[in-house]
């Protein structure tokens, strides 16, 4: 009697989360397919993921450090110097858009110069101007209302938002931001793409299966009911995977000397590291969506 | 009255056995076109529970295409249809597949999942209509032996041969002991030892008050049969369909 | 007669290059999915070249310009001042690794301090320190040995190589350029496995087919041929196509301020923009390679 | 001798019509199985030119795999075939595909290129030849017509019907005029007359000196064929192969 085995089979059939699933084929090229487009798209997403991350927080940092901060020059004979430089301090005060505004001291003075001047020029007797580092809030000043309200009340002062300077930097970083952002849409565009495609493919190789189920009693909700199951899984694992070993290798990567602090390193922080569990989710997403809509055209082709 | 067609010879042809009720399918003036010129011209046919028919026809008479409108497969392109009562326009697809679980159907390419053993894939309308297989192994497993796979029940499909194809899809299409069984060209890849077989089970069941249509071209077994059963002969030529008896 | 149209067909299998195209089925899932992999891919891979080329461009700017410029700064009483930059001049070209070297003039050097010290210092009064640019050569000077000398005969000057601002920055470009080469070597790779697999599948599904042929007599290169012939068309136009809006894309993206020069804009230069044309050229090898291998895979099996 | 089988009633047959020269295919002591259990064992058979022979046996008793190693789809798993004069063992990939040129099949399960419509699918021997169908158009079509298709020339094979398929499958493994012609149960689907068309094309052919073997079920097609030609009967059963000739 061949008997045995065959009841095995029907009992495989009941077990597990239904019989469904058997009727689907398990392996071949189709299949292969939607896992490696999902893993290899999540792969490259992660990677997307932490380069705008880590661009946009370096944009975030230039901008803020940059754009925050400015500097007050105070140029008057002697005995005027200290008496501007308060009133100006005080003007600073009852300014929007100040956070915070602080004299800087002699020595920082000399620090900032000795570069350009050398270790051993007498400042102090010089009639050098008194500098004041203001940073402003998010909202930031009004540089010319501010500049008008100077050209008032501490006539030697001139306000120097190192515009110059700030200007190229925060274009370039909120350049890399958007290039960041731009390449994980173009990802997560892609991903959806491949794997709504992989899944058709994989769905009209399976073509014959559906009209055979179909022919012999199916109900329409069984039969997609089956195919969106194993395809969301499969799309899940394969990005899973995928999410997975592209955190790994962001995490692998040499980490950047953040003391330089200009660059920060490739990488999440934080909670950000979580972000890529986003991924795999939005892959099941797409490919329930797509495996859904494609069996369900399938079906509707058939009576 | 087992037959109603509209061909004038079929008033003289009354069922052999007593058949009450209403018609399990029920064709009324149907006609059916695959886009070009129609295959099938206002046939009206009543197909009672119990009877047994035989549909004969040259190659391309539309056989196939007859079958294929019994069990909802292709829709009339105009006349009435009805299926257990049912008019197939006024079903959803969900009573399509509920209707074709009351039909078993023995295609003329037998198409299997590959994937499966041929055991599972004779349980096949079973598992998909939620039946519990493993609670009817014992069936299954005689209903293996009578076709003459016992020895093949855990192969794939794939490695059968045309002959064992065709009877493992009709041990699928009465594996649900269905109402009605449509059998297109059951025996044309077997030996008249096997057709004889096959042919017992399909009159076993038709004993049973199911329903049985057979599209074949073996006249021999349509005489092998009349010697057993109360068989009619349907014939399908010049889009009609006709019921050819004293000929044969 | 239903001759002419059958006729017709005939011809249009004479006609073109041979009758082996017609017996590939011309579309379905597979081929639109090998298109679209091609496509995609390429697009992506044009994205990656942009950025790991801008990028190179950029570390190259910053470790070139940074690392070989540097600061030789004397200070010494007014009467030596002259003697000792001269000195130090004549020193630094015979020094090996120094490129050019040039006294920074004085109104650059006001130029220089006066976000610091105001626009009316009397500079020329003060005993302020000489400058000495140095440009190195790209084998760099050595800074020790440099160091020593000086000390013997410039015994005011203190050599300054920026090494405390460059360093951070070099890692970061280096870093950038790295990131940019990673990316392009990942999308190349998966536009790789994507067109293999694409195409693996595609004749996965076409197994029948082969099959058919093998059966009446057609030859394996002839089998092959024909399938090979039609997908590295495939993939050839699918990245051609995909090459070609990633191409434009990226020249339509609104260029970086160069002035600012700290970032360059994402894109090509000169003959870089050609670069993108070797990405179709890619796909198509790795195509014609994978449908190759495919292809005789499926006909081992076949006797 | 157009018959060189092992079993004894074998000797008791001659040829009807004189044949000369070698065997076009000759099996010396083959012996095949799937993997399991011999499926054929210890075959000895020469096919000379010009000789007709019909293959019976049970379904499933192994017509079809010894007509795939007839024309080289299986290898033996022992034993000498020689096809064309020339042991398949010592053939390149592409001696088998020059040898399939000169074979014409007809296999159980017809397969075709579903993009291509009939009549290309019909001239796909002489293309992947590299021949030009396109100045054979003329006997295309007439054979086209013999097996009428002639109103199915420039469909898709999925629109034809079970027989259609057949007949297209026919036209197909004929239309090279190859030396010899193995059916694999050509007519299992089409009725009476189409069968004694399509026997009438073999018969011809045979006429012209081809060789054909058919593997079939239906006896009557055997005596129609008995009729006209000098057929033998070869018959796989018990994984042997032995000559019937008086019990029909
Ligand atoms: N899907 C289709 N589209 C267009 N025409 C079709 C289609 N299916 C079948 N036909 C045509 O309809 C006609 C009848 O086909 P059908 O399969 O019903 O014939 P049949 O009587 O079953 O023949 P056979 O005995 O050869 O199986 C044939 O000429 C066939 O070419
Ligand atoms: N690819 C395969 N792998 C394993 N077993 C196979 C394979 N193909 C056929 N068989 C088995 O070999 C046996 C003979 O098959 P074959 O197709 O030669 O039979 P046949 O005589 O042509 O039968 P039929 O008349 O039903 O077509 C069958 O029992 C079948 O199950
Ligand atoms: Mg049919
Ligand atoms: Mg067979």
């Amino acid at each position: 009697m061949r008997l045995p085995r065959f009841l095995t089979n029907i009992t495989g059939l009941l077990a597990g989360d239904g019989h469904a699933d058997r009727v689907v084929p398990p392996t071949g090229f189709t299949a292969q397919l939607t896992l490696f487009a999902a893993g290899a798209m999540a792969f490259l997403a992660v990677f997307a993921a932490a380069l705008s991350i880590s661009t946009g927080r370096l944009a975030d940092r230039w901008s803020d450090e940059l754009a925050r901060t400015a500097t007050l020059r105070i140029s008057a004979p002697a005995e005027q110097l200290e008496a501007q430089a308060a009133a100006a301090l005080r003007l600073l005060e009852t300014t929007t858009g100040v956070a915070s505004a602080r004299r800087i001291t002699a020595q920082e003075q000399q620090d900032l110069l000795t570069p350009w001047l050398g270790p051993n020029l007498p400042l102090d007797a010089l009639p050098i101007p008194a500098l004041i580092e203001v940073t402003q809030t998010r909202e930031g000043i009004d540089a010319d209302g501010l500049r008008a309200r100077l050209a008032g009340e501490v006539p030697g002062a001139v306000y120097d938002d190192h515009a110059r300077w700030r200007a190229p930097l925060v274009r370039a970083a909120q350049r890399l931001r958007g290039l960041g952002w731009l390449s994980l849409l173009l990802i997560t565009g892609v991903m959806g793409a491949m794997i709504t495609l992989a899944a058709s493919a994989a769905l009209a190789a399976n073509a014959r299966v559906i009209e055979t189920l179909r022919l012999i009693g199916a109900r329409d909700a069984y039969i997609a009911r089956a195919f969106v199951r194993r395809f969301t899984e499969r799309a899940l694992i394969g990005a899973a995977i995928g999410a997975a070993l592209g955190t790994l290798s962001v995490a692998l990567l040499p980490s950047a000397d953040t003391a330089g602090g200009f660059l920060t390193g490739l990488g999440f922080s934080g909670a950000g590291w979580l972000l890529p569990a986003l991924i795999p989710v939005i892959a099941a997403a797409v490919a329930f969506w797509a495996t859904r809509t494609a069996a369900l055209r399938t079906l509707r082709n058939l009576s | 009255m087992a037959c109603d067609c509209t061909a004038p010879q079929c008033q003289a042809h009354k069922g052999g056995k007593t058949q009450t009720g209403q018609a399990v399918i029920e064709l009324e003036n149907v006609s059916y076109s695959y886009g070009g010129g129609e295959l099938l011209s206002d046939i009206s046919l009543r197909l009672m529970p119990g009877s047994f028919h035989f549909l004969t026809g040259p190659s391309g008479a539309g056989k196939t295409t007859f079958l294929k409108l019994c069990y909802m497969e292709l829709m009339p392109t105009s006349g009435q249809l009805r299926v257990f009562e049912k008019p197939v326009g006024k079903m959803t697809r969900d009573d399509v597949a509920n209707g074709r679980r009351r039909i078993g159907v023995v295609h003329q390419d037998c198409q299997f999942l590959n994937h499966l053993p041929v055991a599972e894939n004779i349980a096949l309308p079973l598992t998909v209509s939620g039946r519990d297989p493993a609670g009817e192994a014992a069936n299954i497993m005689e209903l293996i032996q009578w076709v003459g796979l016992a020895n093949h029940a855990d192969v794939l499909p794939p490695q059968l041969s045309g002959g064992e194809r065709q009877r493992a899809a009709l041990a699928r299409a009465v594996v649900m002991s269905p109402e009605v069984v449509l059998a297109d060209e059951p025996t044309g890849n077997v030996d008249w030892d096997m057709s004889q077989r096959l042919l017992q089970l399909l009159i076993e069941l038709n004993k049973m008050g199911k329903t049985i249509v057979i599209a074949t071209h073996d006249l021999n077994l349509i005489r092998a049969a009349k010697a057993q059963v109360a068989a009619r002969v349907l014939r399908i030529a010049n889009r009609r369909l006709q019921l050819a008896g004293a000929d044969l």
